[in-house]
């Protein structure tokens, strides 16, 4: 494309209400493509309800949600995924009864163009086999490769569930709060494990460890109580005087 | 014919109002504990079976009584010592484990009471035409029944609203997520929740026993439509229960009271199609389809209205 | 890059692995091959026959349940719809004198059970868990009725019948005698069960798994759970409906017992007994509940209790079914450790016997009166004889119960015990969970 | 109890053959002895076994005892031919069943083939009660033979007895969803509309079999129609129902009924004080004034605390033996050519035949109300204190229908 290219994702006057309740109120939301992009906000600002209504798990009441210029506003989360974005979840969500590998591998099959199909031999696709592998390698966790997902550890599961999110190769990525409850130590890992594996790609990601949101994001957006209240660099951000008083002010105290 | 439409709704209603008391104590149930209980209808069977065997100790007024009291202690014990120690194999599991319940309480009856239908006779105090229109007849005991039901219905009502319990199964049914919240005495809940719940369908059972039959089928006969009435009003809703509990009973009375076939619509197939399946189309009349009628509804509302009736959720 | 594939996939299996796993397919092909050898009578036939096809049939049924996490109560609908097609066209090839031999018509079951999954399924499986399970119950209800409305296909409560040896005859084969049913049967059997077994291991196959784990996942790698469900309710459907073909090929007569409750109870029953979480384990299941519905009717009348009794106890104590029971000693055989558990069982397995027999004693005794109160009160259950009347037979029932009750609840928590400790010493000694 | 020690034996396919000795006539009584009908078949299970007693108190059959082999077959068509299977392997070659045509349709057809493909081996089938026409009519079959008098024959019997009385005007025809129920309601209509074409039908309702809890529905109709008659084949608890319903509503009919005496029956209509108001149509009842049927029912009565409610399988079982007799062998095949047209002087009195063309044995058919008793009815039923009386015999010239058979003969 000669001009502008279209952004990654872009959310025009997306509005949410459960019942008589509006938790998203008019969100406007631009993520250029190969950007990390941060969400963050108080607890209840309405974050994860963005990624469900991005990722499809909710219809937005009103608005308009674009993936790469393409209008994906009420689609169902497999057509979304299959344009080429993927999530990851802030509780762990795997297939807790199967091994790490097979976890992994349910995740490239789509992408490697399986679909539904009922007579080949799962274990003789070599492209499957080594996106697989590759994946496994990426996430560090070759040595648990035959364990049932739902008796890893907590840091192994979070893993886990970033290779689950990563796998099928999409260009979108959105990790909601992919650190949460990791230690000091753990969480470094992650972070570069992270910056690693979504090099080249378009990244959102909710997060509430604010050295994790500096140290990774190219642009942060702040939310509160469901509405964008800025957008902006790191450094834009933390000079925002908005910002401050509704949020930072108290965690930086 | 406008007699026939009297009985007939007066029918549709008893039994519509039968099914509501099973039906309430199912949804309840199935809110608060997230499991169907298959074994329901088998409840509803024992009350009978104790009410039967009650009345012929110490008569029918204490057997009212008495006989849901034990049916929903055996119910208790049921989701204390059974359901509970099951619900760590999943859901699919405490399905199971009330659908074996449900075949071995069928077994257990006809080990006690026999295969043939017993001998509950209705109190002699009832057993006189309440009134006559057009020359039928209308059973007292079935008013009484009518009166019964309505009032356990309007004492739901009540208990739902006023009482503690009440506001903590209330908010159960609409947010099922947040009873794992509950707090320490969350089992205490739910035992008492399935207890009453099978105490109410015992109750159904004790009222029905002597109007209908006191049979060991009779739960294997209507637990399927029990599961179509909470289906078709959507699962965890009470309201929807009660609409369609109605609507079952009336669809089903009404039904038997009607010839139409399509040959009566239509007029005779032709002859060259008489001998062929079609005929059997043709020829049926509402009246012998009454009874899958129900099953025809719940068909009906899973293409059009999915999520049931007045439901609000997915599963 | 190379290396790190090779490192890090799980490794090709070995030849040896490669050899024990055809060797198995062709040991059972064997093995089915001999039987009647070893066991010719007409009745070991047909209970053999009967095994093979409920074995099929619980199988079909795994796909839902075990594989998918589909519980229906339903599945005999397309049992039921691929015998009344098979043998609708047993007449009809006959009636046209076309040249179909008989091995072929559980095709034409498969393809009728096929076909109705395909039609129903779209609607029932939108929806997953109970709201599935009670839709399937609905439907399974709607078809049974239905099958005695519409006389002229169904036949009424009476059935449709057929002559299986009309047909064109195969190797001089007219498929009367009950070897011949063996052997055909016996062929479909094993040509399923590998069809079954190799569906696991598609792509489709570990989506299943993948939707049974965790439908809302599924949705997020690409997948639509709702077309897995529904593609694996037709592979359901078309399994059912060969194994329905092959009971209607064997009774030569369909009626609408095939597509009611109980043929769909059953199924259940001997699934979930023989375990869902494996593979083999509806095999096992089918076996045993095959067995028991044949042989236990003829030693108690009340036969249909102790079934329910011994479904309820797996779903309370063995949810993985006798499979799941079997393969949780695995790690303690590898690990060296079975021994250590294996006296604790023998003590935990005599109060727990006495138990059990209790129960028995004190229901036998009450069947007696209830059912017989007339008879000489000196009955015999399972072929021992007892004195109903007398209270010694009650006091020593009382007895077994209660102070087994007590003993075996001492001795199963040793057990558990003794199991935790050879789990953690054989994982000790190097053996994976 | 000794079918438990018998079942042992026979619930081992697994063991082979063990080597039954030959010196008992072994016949496979296949009924439902578990589920909901097993109250019926334990009844029919336990008059066989008061008839083997008997004849082996005699002697036997040829001299050899009779034994009854009990096979449940949980009124399933399947579990019964697999059950016949199991029988055959333990040596059986008779079989008797009764409950339910479908089942017997499956038997019959099961027998038929077995024994074709099966040259020296033969099996027959006594069918002591399953009524569907067709058994002895297009799909009759050389070794089936039934002594129950089939549903048209009943009802020809019936209807010659109902075009006598004037006082009926309006018939109402109610009766099961099945082919039994449908086969009462045609032929019903046919024979009325033949006989006594002043007569209205006024209603034809089919209902589910065995499925109705609460009758009200239907007890309206009848009443809204002015029927003075009500024509029904229910057995079971669809009769006992039907009645307890229309007591209930007050409705004022007279009962034409096929099975109101069965398990359940008396007792219901006593309940409701339906004084000989129901009617039924049967081969025989205990009333009958015949001194040696009589004194059979006190003993049977005194034995097995029931009343005899198959006086055809008295006629089965002796029957059985006379041809054995006749024939000086126990091949089935000969046993079935001996009975093919014999005269057998019945239970209740009277001749009876085993037409050979159809094998559909003919015999008198009585129509008795149940009510209260004088002192020529000695019975009561179901210790209700009512008994049967007898209201009219049919003779067995008037039973006698034409056939549609076209019988395969070996």
């Amino acid at each position: 494309m000669s001009g502008k290219e279209p952004n990654a994702i872009e959310l025009r006057d997306v509005e949410k209400s459960f019942g008589i309740t509006k938790v998203i109120q008019t969100i406007n939301l631009k993520v250029a493509q190969g950007e990390r992009h941060a969400l963050i906000g108080p607890n209840g600002a309405g974050k994860s309800t963005t990624f469900n209504l991005i990722s499809g798990y909710m219809k937005p009441t009103s608005g308009s949600i674009q993936l790469r210029g393409e209008e994906i506003a009420g689609l169902r989360p497999f057509q979304i995924n299959r344009r080429g974005l993927s999530r990851s979840f802030q509780v762990t969500n795997v297939f807790g009864n199967m091994t790490v590998w097979e976890n992994l591998r349910c995740a490239v099959l789509w992408a490697t163009g399986q679909r539904y199909a009922f007579w080949k031999n799962i274990d003789k696709l070599p492209e499957v086999r080594e996106r697989t592998a590759r994946i496994l390698e990426d996430i560090h966790l070759v040595g648990r490769r035959d364990v049932p997902a739902g008796l890893l550890t907590y840091a192994e599961q979070r893993a886990l569930e970033i290779g689950i999110t990563i796998a099928g190769g999409a260009n979108v990525i959105l990790l909601d709060e992919p650190t949460a409850g990791m230690s000091h130590a753990e969480t470094e890992r992650a972070v570069s494990l992270i910056r690693r594996l979504t090099e080249g790609r378009t990244l959102l990601i909710v997060e509430h460890d604010m050295s994790v949101v500096f140290g990774l994001a190219d642009r942060i957006s702040v939310l509160v109580y469901g509405q964008v209240i800025a957008s902006g660099t790191p450094e834009e951000i933390r000079g925002n005087p908005k910002v401050k008083e509704a949020y930072l002010g108290e965690e930086a105290a | 014919m406008l007699e026939l439409i009297v009985i007939s709704t007066l029918n549709g209603v008893l039994y519509g109002m039968l099914l509501f008391l099973m039906a309430s104590g199912l949804t309840v149930i199935f809110s608060m504990l997230g499991v169907l209980n298959f074994a329901h209808a088998s409840f509803y069977m024992l009350g009978a079976f104790f009410g039967f065997q009650i009345s012929r100790w110490v008569g029918f007024w204490p057997a009212l009584l008495i006989a849901p009291l034990l049916a929903g202690a055996i119910g208790a014990a049921v989701e204390r010592y059974g359901l509970r120690r099951v619900h760590k194999n999943g859901h699919v599991a405490e399905l199971l484990f009330t659908f074996g319940l449900a075949f071995a309480i069928e077994e257990i009856v006809q080990i006690i009471w026999g295969k043939s239908p017993v001998d509950f006779r209705v109190p002699p105090l009832l057993d006189f035409p309440a009134f006559t229109i057009f020359s039928t007849n209308y059973p007292a005991f079935k008013m009484f029944m009518l009166l019964v039901s309505v009032a356990i219905f309007l004492g739901l009502l009540l208990a739902l609203k006023k009482t503690r319990i009440g506001l903590i199964v209330q908010a159960a049914l609409t947010h099922p997520h947040m009873v794992g919240h509950l707090g320490h005495n969350v089992g205490r809940i739910f035992m008492l929740v399935f207890g009453v719940g099978t105490a109410l369908a015992a109750v159904a059972g004790v009222i029905a026993g002597p109007a209908l039959v006191t049979q060991s089928n009779m739960a294997g006969l209507l637990g399927p439509i029990l599961f179509v009435v909470v289906v078709v009003g959507g699962l965890g809703s009470l309201p929807g229960a009660f609409i369609a509990s109605l609507l079952i009973g009336l669809l089903q009375t009404f039904a038997v009271s009607m010839n139409a076939s399509l040959a009566g619509l239509l007029g005779p197939l032709s002859p060259d199609l008489a001998q062929s399946w079609l005929s059997d189309i043709w020829n049926v009349t509402i009246a012998q389809i009454a009874p899958i009628m129900p099953y025809l509804l719940l068909v009906l509302v899973l293409i059009f209205r999915p999520m049931g009736l007045l439901g609000t959720r997915d599963t | 890059m190379r290396d790190i594939t090779v490192s890090a996939a799980p490794p090709p299996p070995a030849l040896a692995d490669k050899l024990k796993f055809y060797g198995i397919w062709v040991g059972v092909a064997l093995i089915l091959l001999l039987l009647p050898k070893i066991l010719s009578s007409g009745g070991s036939l047909t209970t053999f026959s009967l095994i093979g096809i409920s074995i099929i049939f619980a199988l079909s049924y795994n796909i839902l349940l075990g594989q998918t996490g589909m519980l229906s109560f339903g599945h005999a609908v397309y049992y039921g719809l691929g015998g009344f097609l098979a043998i609708h066209a047993i007449n009809f090839i006959v009636g046209h004198k076309f040249p179909i031999p008989l091995p072929l018509v559980p095709m034409i079951g498969g393809a009728t059970g096929l076909f109705f999954a395909a039609l129903i399924g779209w609607v029932s499986t939108q929806r997953s868990g109970t709201a599935f399970a009670m839709i399937s119950l609905g439907l399974a209800e709607l078809v049974a009725s239905s099958a005695l409305i519409l006389r002229s296909f169904f036949g009424g409560e009476a059935g449709v019948s057929a002559n299986r040896t009309k047909l064109l005859k195969v190797f001089d084969w007219n498929f009367g005698p009950q070897i011949q049913i063996y052997y055909l049967v016996a062929a479909w059997t094993l040509v399923a069960v590998i069809a079954m077994y190799a569906l696991t291991r598609t792509p489709l196959g570990r989506m299943c798994n993948a939707v049974r784990d965790n439908p809302e996942r599924v949705q997020f790698v690409g997948y639509d759970p709702h077309v897995i469900r529904y593609l694996a309710f037709c592979f359901a459907g078309f399994f059912a409906g060969i194994a329905g073909a092959l009971a209607a090929i064997n009774f030569e007569i369909a009626n609408s017992a095939y597509l009611g409750a109980v043929q769909s109870g059953t199924v259940l029953f001997a699934a979930y007994i023989g375990g869902i979480g494996f593979f083999i384990g509806p095999i096992v299941g089918a076996i045993f509940v095959t067995f028991l519905s044949l042989g236990l009717s003829d030693v108690t009348p009340v036969w249909q209790l102790y079934f329910g009794l011994f479904f309820i106890a797996v779903v309370m104590f063995a949810p993985g079914g006798i499979t799941g029971l079997l393969m949780m000693h695995r790690p303690l055989l590898k690990g060296g450790t079975m021994l250590r558990v294996l006296p604790s069982y023998a003590v935990a397995l005599l109060p727990t016997l006495a138990m059990v027999i209790g129960l028995m004693l004190a229901i036998e005794s009450t069947v007696h009166y209830t059912v017989n109160p007339s008879e000489n009160p000196h009955i015999r259950a399972f072929g021992i004889p007892f004195n109903a009347a007398s209270p010694l037979t009650w006091a020593a029932a009382l007895a077994l119960i209660v102070v087994g009750f007590a003993l075996a609840r001492l001795s199963w928590r040793r057990v558990g015990h003794a199991w935790d400790e050879a789990l953690t010493t054989a994982r000790q000694n190097g053996v994976a969970a | 109890m000794r079918r438990l020690v018998v079942a042992a034996a026979l619930a081992l396919p697994m063991l082979g053959q063990a080597a039954i000795a030959q010196e008992t006539v072994k016949l496979g009584y296949i009924d439902p002895l578990s589920g909901g009908g097993a109250s019926v078949g334990e009844g029919g299970l336990k008059t066989f076994q008061y008839l083997a007693e008997e004849l082996n108190a005699k002697g036997g059959i040829l001299g050899k005892k009779v034994e009854i082999v009990p096979l449940d077959n949980k009124t399933n068509p399947q579990e019964s031919l697999i059950q016949a299977q199991k029988a055959i392997d333990a040596g059986v070659r008779y079989v008797t069943q009764g409950n339910g045509s479908a089942v017997g349709g499956a038997l019959s057809d099961f027998v038929t083939k077995y024994n074709e493909r099966n040259p020296g081996k033969e099996v027959l089938y006594y069918n002591y009660a399953a009524v569907d026409p067709i058994l002895t009519n297009d799909k009759c079959s050389f070794w089936h033979f039934r002594w129950d008098a089939n549903s048209d024959i009943k009802m020809e019997a019936l209807t010659n007895y109902m075009k006598d009385q004037p006082a009926i005007k309006k018939v109402y025809l109610i009766n099961q969803d099945y082919s039994f129920g449908q086969s009462v309601r045609t032929t019903a209509r046919a024979m009325l509309a033949k006989k006594r074409s002043d007569i209205q039908i006024v209603g034809d309702e089919l209902h589910p079999l065995l499925k109705i809890t609460d009758f009200a529905p239907y007890v309206a109709k009848i009443k809204a129609s002015g029927a003075d008659t009500v024509v029904t084949g229910n057995w079971g608890q669809d009769i006992a129902l039907l009645l307890k319903a229309s007591a209930d509503a007050g409705l004022k009919v007279n009962w034409y009924t096929y099975y109101a005496g069965g398990s359940g029956g008396p007792t219901a209509i006593k309940q409701t004080g339906l004084n000989h108001q129901v009617f039924q149509i049967t081969e025989g009842f205990a009333n009958v004034d015949h001194k040696e049927s009589q004194d059979f029912e006190k003993a049977f009565r005194a034995k097995v605390d029931l009343s005899l409610w198959y006086p055809r399988a008295v006629n089965e079982m002796r029957m059985f033996a006379a041809a054995a007799e006749k024939a000086k062998s126990l091949e089935p095949i000969k046993v079935a050519q001996a009975l093919e047209d014999m005269k057998f002087e019945v239970f209740n009195g009277g001749e009876g035949i085993m037409r050979k063309d159809d094998h559909q044995f003919f015999q008198p058919i009585y129509i008795s109300s149940f009510g209260e008793r004088s002192e020529k009815e000695p019975f009561d039923d179901e210790k209700t204190g009512w008994g049967w009386k007898l209201v009219a015999k049919v003779d067995t010239a008037q039973t006698m229908l034409p056939t549609t058979c076209k019988m395969d003969r070996p």
